[in-house]
């Protein structure tokens, strides 16, 4: 395959027993030819036999016509982080048939479209060629139709070869289809066909792959953190949603309006406790969302990159005006317009300081579907909270990749809506009142919201003092930008604090965030079995950093910051932030091909580390 | 240094009240910090006139302003009002997030030229063409009044030809680029004209949709037009009395009064001439071709027309096309915006 | 005065004896008023009398009305950075009188318009009446003009309290109104008249504060730092000018258009060799430079924060797609609207890691007049040597006050327009020519400009491999972004070096950079003077770091980074780049009043980390 | 993965030339990427056929574009020009950079009605009105291809009653507001009218000025109207054969041809109509108020005006404004931009 990876795949060959539930697939298409309902089936199928898996979707940024990867992984142990190596190779793109094949380590399987010939590039690989286009033209009459069906028809060759049940293939397919019968025949003879054809054909080769029924994900759910993100909003009590499509963000505000238009509007009346907008760019949803939040309501935007970008101005006036925003940034590969479908945890160091200025921002660090879900909900709470911009730095393996997750947790945690004046509050605080005083000692002023029952003040974001006067003194500006600094140390104690997992004597730590998690994981299980190095493992979930961070490296010799970017961005805001005594500690781990990290570059980059 | 008290002004007579049994000193913001003679204190002067006139709730009221002399104003009037002082040239996407939030509310914007014809021009169209209810005032004076007198893309207003690297640009009309995307309520005025910038601020409190009231507000401190012989420029480099360039002499408010129909011929602290024509009495302004006729054949003549260019009385606008709850959005208790737990149950078990 | 400092001035009293140059004189007006002309035949006289002295502007953000103090320091041994207390105060304005007076130390002097009474207020000062508006009623028949010509009569009177000879103060006031002689007649009246009415009645009284004679300012010049940068901008050949107005960088553009009409424009024809536009926003401003850049011409722009915030995205277009860009950057005090008429280096860290995904800019650090100009030249080479956007962080205080300089250097170094394809490249590079190829190993590739003699490409920020097409593959991806991490590897070699005055034995060191040289320069001789503590010292020029930076660091215990700024930004940046076993040494002097920094808060500070 | 080969596709027939001696093949770009049936590429094929027949010097011209499947059109004719693809909605200013940079050049810029009417149309405004030299061409099929099908500011293209979020905004007339702010050439085509566009576009080369070309032009896969019977989103939920959202069905070009003066219903891909009417022979576009009123006639009956909508042919371009000296900016030797030490020593002199 022309993408996987970096690094070349080590040259295992594969034993000649079947190797049961642990094992990649890839099914390269074109992309626009229809494959994502038969991916979605095969990746299903295998879930409902109680088998861990993951599905990742490898597209180009076009609409069709050009080379798509989707690559599955089954694991029993349940890793879902991506695997470097392809096990299994389905060839259906005769553009890089021949590069991904080339790129397959020994023993490994292809199945491929007929004319492709592909069996004679190499003879260190189990070839399986099938006759697509025959079997297709007596399945299906309506000629048009026919490239679609073509994949269902993988599908059926697959559950043969993979020993996958064809009951559970075709329970997949109606999950999918099942609302529409005839689309659902077609395609159900098309799987069956594939199946036949392959029992007919394929029967007396050993076939080297094979998925057997477990009880690993019971109860559990397939979803994508985009969507998950967006029901986190709608249960967070969102209410202006303002927006610029951009990939791979755009599905998150899809979604949700797909969701609160069936959950938070009066069937009958069709109005809505919501209001959703598709502004004129990403500056203009930011300043929607800010004069939403300052109005009063729960307002969130969600964009990428080049989006983030555009709103650093707006960002410092959230910042230094003390107004909530919320805004999720489904990270894609950089510089620039970059690769807009591949991913990176990129934005991470120039969002800490987005903005001219003084500025410090707060992120949060979704790794999971649950956190996806559960962050949305932070984010509203802790940007009333705290009176500021709070990022939630989600990214394209998240947003858009089918994960596992356990069923979401149903939030009964009351919304926190900040220090807002209501009229006890108002009647307390009389004239002494300032919109900017730090009154409680934590940094954090009372907000007065209009037509509510606080007085009235005026927002600016140049120099103003405790009392929201326009001001230029000197004095005035420092006592400011000290409460300011002082709110984000109270931020430190109120965001999402780090998850740890430390193993006794291991003198060696991990710090990882987001997607990244997964991967890590796994590579901490190959350190452990594979090159005896226990770790322990810190997963930080927000910045500024809670004082656990530093704890957490002051216990460990050496501490591998392990991230999706070129810079060693987190690891520079430990530079920054973290004791200076501790920095010999820290080390980096870096991936930044736009593909999802994986275990084994982990596993050998701190190896290769811990050697030197 | 300098702060902006939010003492009011005292009003100049006493216990009037309006409608609401106000005074019209509780229209009133901050002491103004702008240049004596700025057009911009007389179009304060008028909003809070019209305010107080048509009885207006100041708690109801939203203010919006960007940067600029102008984006200054709404400190100076309507202390009772919640007011968002945002960024240069966003002001139309912090006020329809605001108003979102709370449709109950009347919004006010205050713009300048710069502003909103410049680095604001992108969200100036699309806030045009959604109609958003609001008042969405620019104080027009031709150039960027805070950053010293530079061309704005309405230079032009009342001057003569003028020489240098921008100023051979053709001036954007406002009215014409609001009319042709969408606004409901079109007018123009001069900040001289009390009684009839006073009737279209009225008018437009009473309309809902977007109000586009463009107000021809000279700039007394930098009408830098090298073409005309009273400028600062000239000023600067000829005066043979002042030869300083920080000095802002103090200048009376100009103010004219002109019957519908007619055309008056207004001298502008710079010495140069602005014509202004009002709109007769029989105009029918819910015309768009004619009005867009009107902005053209004045234009090319050199005049302004003044008075309300267009009006489209019953369009929908964004907020109510939008169809939210009755209660404002901002203030939906959390059983109204948190679905219950069967929902998420439903939203896990199609997932399963 | 209301602002001059954080915190309260040592109550130092004055002894009775005669202070000779060096001294500190405030003049509080009211902006509009039009004291800038008698403030700088002040500034200008006592410089005629070779004498150092820098002037700076404290003026509000509006037109007119508002206070303004204009601070003149006199100094003797040359210290021309900001001295935190005033010695001399002319009281011109109600509104800050009082306040002004009350925050004098004992001992000093306030002159002042006789009706605000202020001797009343404290009897440890010296007081001088004077009741302007009775003399300007007398020289001035013009009622109108009467207010303006005010200010100069409080120059008339401080040449006599301050002994500065009255013919060097009318030959100020004619170098700047010579061409206007009715006002300089006029003028020339207040000034004699205000000097008569002190003599007549402040004869008799011992004055503290003399000008006295020196040979320190022969061949210098007093220019501002944007005007300085303007006419290095003509000297390095700029042919394109795209900006946006905007305080402080606003005299920047106009001082530049103000030279390219006069000095490259034919007289008679009006045609010019360079195109100047005024922009419709900071992002256009920055497209336009971008395209003419690319397009092969020397383009620039001006701007402040927020429009360095409006750039973000264009920024990381230019550093991903490779072109050349020069943005000055005069810095004021942020976050958002901020002060727009105050100073700060407060841009530093956001800038240096500006756009979203892997980017990493170059920013050059000028600390005076002679380098505002030769950094103009130096950005416009290395941007397009580098074929990336350069920084150019000025600030307030550099670019809008008047400083003493040497005059500048004609610049002798042919301008270096870097590789770009000319015919012999061309030839000897042919087919195998690639515009993101790294032919030369620094990570520089060749550049083909538009109508030249080399190949067409197509420049996208999306991605692509190193023959310039576009590309999702991993392998290219990564290829293409370590190569532009070499490129910034070579960017250290190639900016302004820092400039390091070591003293033997020193275990202290100071790192600083910009504007805020001046005060660390005095704060070194007052550090080794009074608390016996010998200093190193190195000026940083440029980010990224030459090597010397860590050099020095690692050859002292301690080393201070000294900067205006509240979050440490670059200190930041030494803890990201420098080695981490070196961290420990490094500490931190902040100041971020909106003042420029003084050589007193440097020196309290280091006093007190030292103790501690 | 996907790599673009700089390689041109095959010329369709062999040796005829043009006036430059060359080949028609010589004027083509890489490969597409778009779906087969795109508008856009029907409009890259006539941009193709223009610059041959108009024997266009490829190396003299500058192909900008922004970001979206229109803006990726520039890669796919003229390989002998140089292109700069920029960030969305931007390629305004980085063309009038570019054209500062070297006025001789030829600027040829596509965008789509995303790129241009929503985040770009503050730029779009500026570059209007500046009426730089350059063939501005929006590729109009009133959504935003490349992220999916949401709909532009120009939605309602053909389109019957939507509903949702903002489809019940008014669209953009990109030709209008174009006119309006000081464009020298307005005109508007079908991405299917060969003849028509082809002679646009001829025209448009011949111009000096700004020629802004609002080209409709289908998008084939996501035309997600739920008020279509045809659309996509109606496939989607309703299908019953289909059921696959990521499948793009290749179409056919759309194909028209009308006579001038006649009005022409074409069917869309996705079952929408599109009603075009063709300016008369003797329609002259040099009238501005006239052009004002086709427009908004047409358009209040649902129809779209084709053709040159309006021409001002003396009209002073920027450039020609800006006066700089013959020889392009970009190339002017070292004597030429850095003046004598004279001059320094001169303005030392100044400051002493
Ligand atoms: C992003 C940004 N760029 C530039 C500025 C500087 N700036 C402040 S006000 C202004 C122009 C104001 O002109 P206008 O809107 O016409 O208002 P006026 O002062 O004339 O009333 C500019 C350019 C800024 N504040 N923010
Ligand atoms: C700053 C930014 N925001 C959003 C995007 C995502 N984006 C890419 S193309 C596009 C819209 C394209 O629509 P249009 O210009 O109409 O082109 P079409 O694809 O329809 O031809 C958007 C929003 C982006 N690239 N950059
Ligand atoms: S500078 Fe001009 S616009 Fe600004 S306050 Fe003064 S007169 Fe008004
Ligand atoms: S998605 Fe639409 S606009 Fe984009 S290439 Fe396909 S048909 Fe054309
Ligand atoms: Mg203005
Ligand atoms: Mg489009």
């Amino acid at each position: 395959m022309s993408s996987p990876s970096v690094s070349a795949a080590p040259a295992e060959s594969l034993s000649s027993h079947h190797v049961v539930n642990d094992f990649s697939i890839s099914v390269a298409t074109v992309n626009g030819s229809g494959s994502q309902t038969a991916n979605l089936v095969l990746l299903r199928a295998i879930f409902q036999m109680g088998v861990p898996i993951s599905g990742k979707n490898m597209f180009p940024s076009n609409i069709a016509g050009l080379p798509t990867w989707y690559t599955i992984r089954v694991n029993h142990k349940g890793y879902i982080g991506r695997k470097r190596d392809v096990d299994f190779l389905v060839a259906m793109n005769a553009e890089t048939a021949r590069e991904d094949v080339m790129s397959l380590a020994p023993g490994r399987v292809v199945l491929y479209d007929a004319p492709l010939k592909l069996s004679e590039l190499r003879d260190d690989l189990i070839f399986y060629s099938v006759p697509f286009d025959e079997i297709v033209r007596d399945v299906c009459p309506n000629a048009k139709l026919r490239r679609l069906v073509k994949n269902m028809i993988y599908d059926g060759v697959l559950s043969h070869l993979l020993s996958i049940d064809l009951g559970e293939m075709v329970k997949a397919l109606s999950a999918q289809l099942g609302r529409k019968p005839k689309a659902m025949a077609l395609n159900q003879t098309a799987l069956e066909a594939g199946a036949k054809y392959a029992q007919e054909h394929f029967a007396d080769i050993a076939h080297p792959y094979r998925i057997q029924r477990m009880n690993k994900t019971e109860g559990q759910i397939l979803v994508d953190g985009n969507a998950a993100a967006a029901m986190g909003c709608m249960f967070a009590g969102c209410t202006v949603v303002a927006w610029y499509p951009i990939t791979p963000s755009s599905s998150l505000p899809e979604s949700l309006i797909s969701y609160m238009r069936k959950y938070r509007m009066d069937q009958e009346t069709g109005k809505a406790t919501f209001a959703i907008v598709q502004a004129e760019d990403e500056i203009a949803a930011l300043g929607m969302v800010m004069g939403a939040s300052w109005a009063g309501a729960r307002a969130m935007t969600s964009t990428s990159g080049p989006g983030v970008s555009l709103m650093s101005e707006l960002a410092g006036l959230a910042y230094y005006a003390e107004v909530p925003a919320v805004v999720f940034d489904i990270q894609r590969v950089g510089p620039s317009t970059g690769l807009p479908t591949r991913t990176a945890q990129s934005d991470i160091l120039s969002t800490a300081v987005h903005s001219h200025g003084d500025t410090k921002h707060v992120l949060l660090l979704p790794a999971s579907m649950a956190e996806c879900f559960d962050m949305a909900g932070d984010a509203f709470d802790l940007s009333e909270r705290l009176q500021t911009i709070v990022y939630v730095m989600s990214d394209l393996d998240l947003g858009m990749n089918t994960w596992m997750s356990e069923p979401f947790t149903y939030p009964t945690k009351p919304l926190d809506r900040g220090k807002v004046l209501d009229e006890a509050k108002t009647r307390e605080l009389g004239a002494s009142w300032g919109r900017y005083k730090d009154e409680d000692g934590d940094g954090i002023p009372w907000r007065s919201v209009p037509d509510g029952p606080g007085p009235a003040y005026f927002t600016r974001g140049s120099g103003h003092n405790a009392m929201a006067q326009y001001s230029e003194r000197a004095e005035d500006y420092v006592s400011n930008l000290d409460r300011l600094a002082k709110k984000y140390e109270t931020a430190k104690g109120l965001v999402p604090q780090p998850i740890e997992d430390s193993v006794a004597g291991a003198k060696v730590g991990i710090i990882a965030y987001g997607s990244s998690h997964w991967a890590v994981e796994e590579s901490r299980d190959q350190l452990r079995d594979t090159s005896a190095l226990p770790t322990s493992y810190l997963r930080v979930r927000a910045y500024p950093f809670p004082d656990s961070v530093e704890d957490f490296v002051r216990r460990h010799d050496r501490v591998y910051v392990v991230e999706q970017n070129r810079d060693a961005q987190m690891l520079s805001l430990c530079r920054m932030d973290l004791d200076p005594a501790l920095q010999t500690r820290l080390r980096s781990v870096l991936h930044y091909s736009g593909l999802p990290i994986d275990a084994g570059s982990i596993t050998e980059s701190i190896v290769a580390q811990e050697k030197s | 240094m300098s702060t902006e008290t939010p003492s009011s002004v005292p009003a100049p007579a006493a216990s009037k009240t309006n409608r609401l049994g106000l005074e019209l000193a509780t229209y009133r913001g901050s002491k103004t910090t702008l240049c004596a003679g700025c057009g911009h204190n007389a179009i304060t002067e008028r909003i809070i006139d019209a305010c107080y006139q048509m009885g207006v709730d100041a708690k109801k009221v939203l203010k919006f302003s960007g940067i600029g002399c102008s984006s200054k104003s709404p400190a100076y009037f309507l202390n009772a009002s919640h007011g968002f002082n945002s960024v240069h040239g966003r002001m139309p996407s912090v006020a329809t997030g605001a108003m979102l939030a709370n449709k109950t509310m009347t919004a006010l914007g205050v713009s300048g030229d710069g502003d909103t014809g410049a680095i604001g021009v992108g969200q100036f169209v699309h806030l045009m063409r959604r109609n958003l209810p609001i008042i969405y005032i620019i104080e027009d004076n031709g150039c960027y009044g805070l950053t010293k007198g530079q061309f704005s893309p309405t230079a032009d207003v009342g001057s003569k030809a003028k020489k240098g690297v921008v100023n051979e640009l053709p001036p954007i009309d406002t009215c014409a680029m609001a009319m042709e995307l969408g606004a409901s309520f079109v007018a123009r005025s001069f900040s001289g004209d009390k009684k009839q910038l006073l009737s279209i601020l009225k008018a437009a409190i009473a309309h809902r949709g977007t109000c586009m009231i463009d107000v021809i507000s000279p700039c007394v401190t930098f009408n830098d037009h090298e073409g005309s012989t009273k400028s600062y420029a000239y000023a600067k480099d000829h005066d043979e009395e002042l030869g300083e360039v920080t000095f802002v002499p103090f200048f009376e408010d100009i103010s004219v009064d002109y019957e519908p129909g007619s055309t008056t011929e207004v001298t502008m602290h710079d010495g140069s001439h602005l014509f202004l024509k009002k709109t007769a009495e029989d105009y029918n302004p819910t015309d768009k071709l004619a009005a867009h006729r009107l902005l053209h054949e004045t234009a090319s003549r050199g005049e302004f027309a003044t008075g309300i260019i267009y009006i489209e009385p019953d369009k929908e606008d964004f907020l109510t096309s939008l169809n939210t709850v009755d209660i404002p959005l901002a203030f939906l208790p959390t059983d109204q915006v948190r679905p219950p737990k069967a929902v998420l149950d439903e939203l896990m078990d199609e997932l399963k």
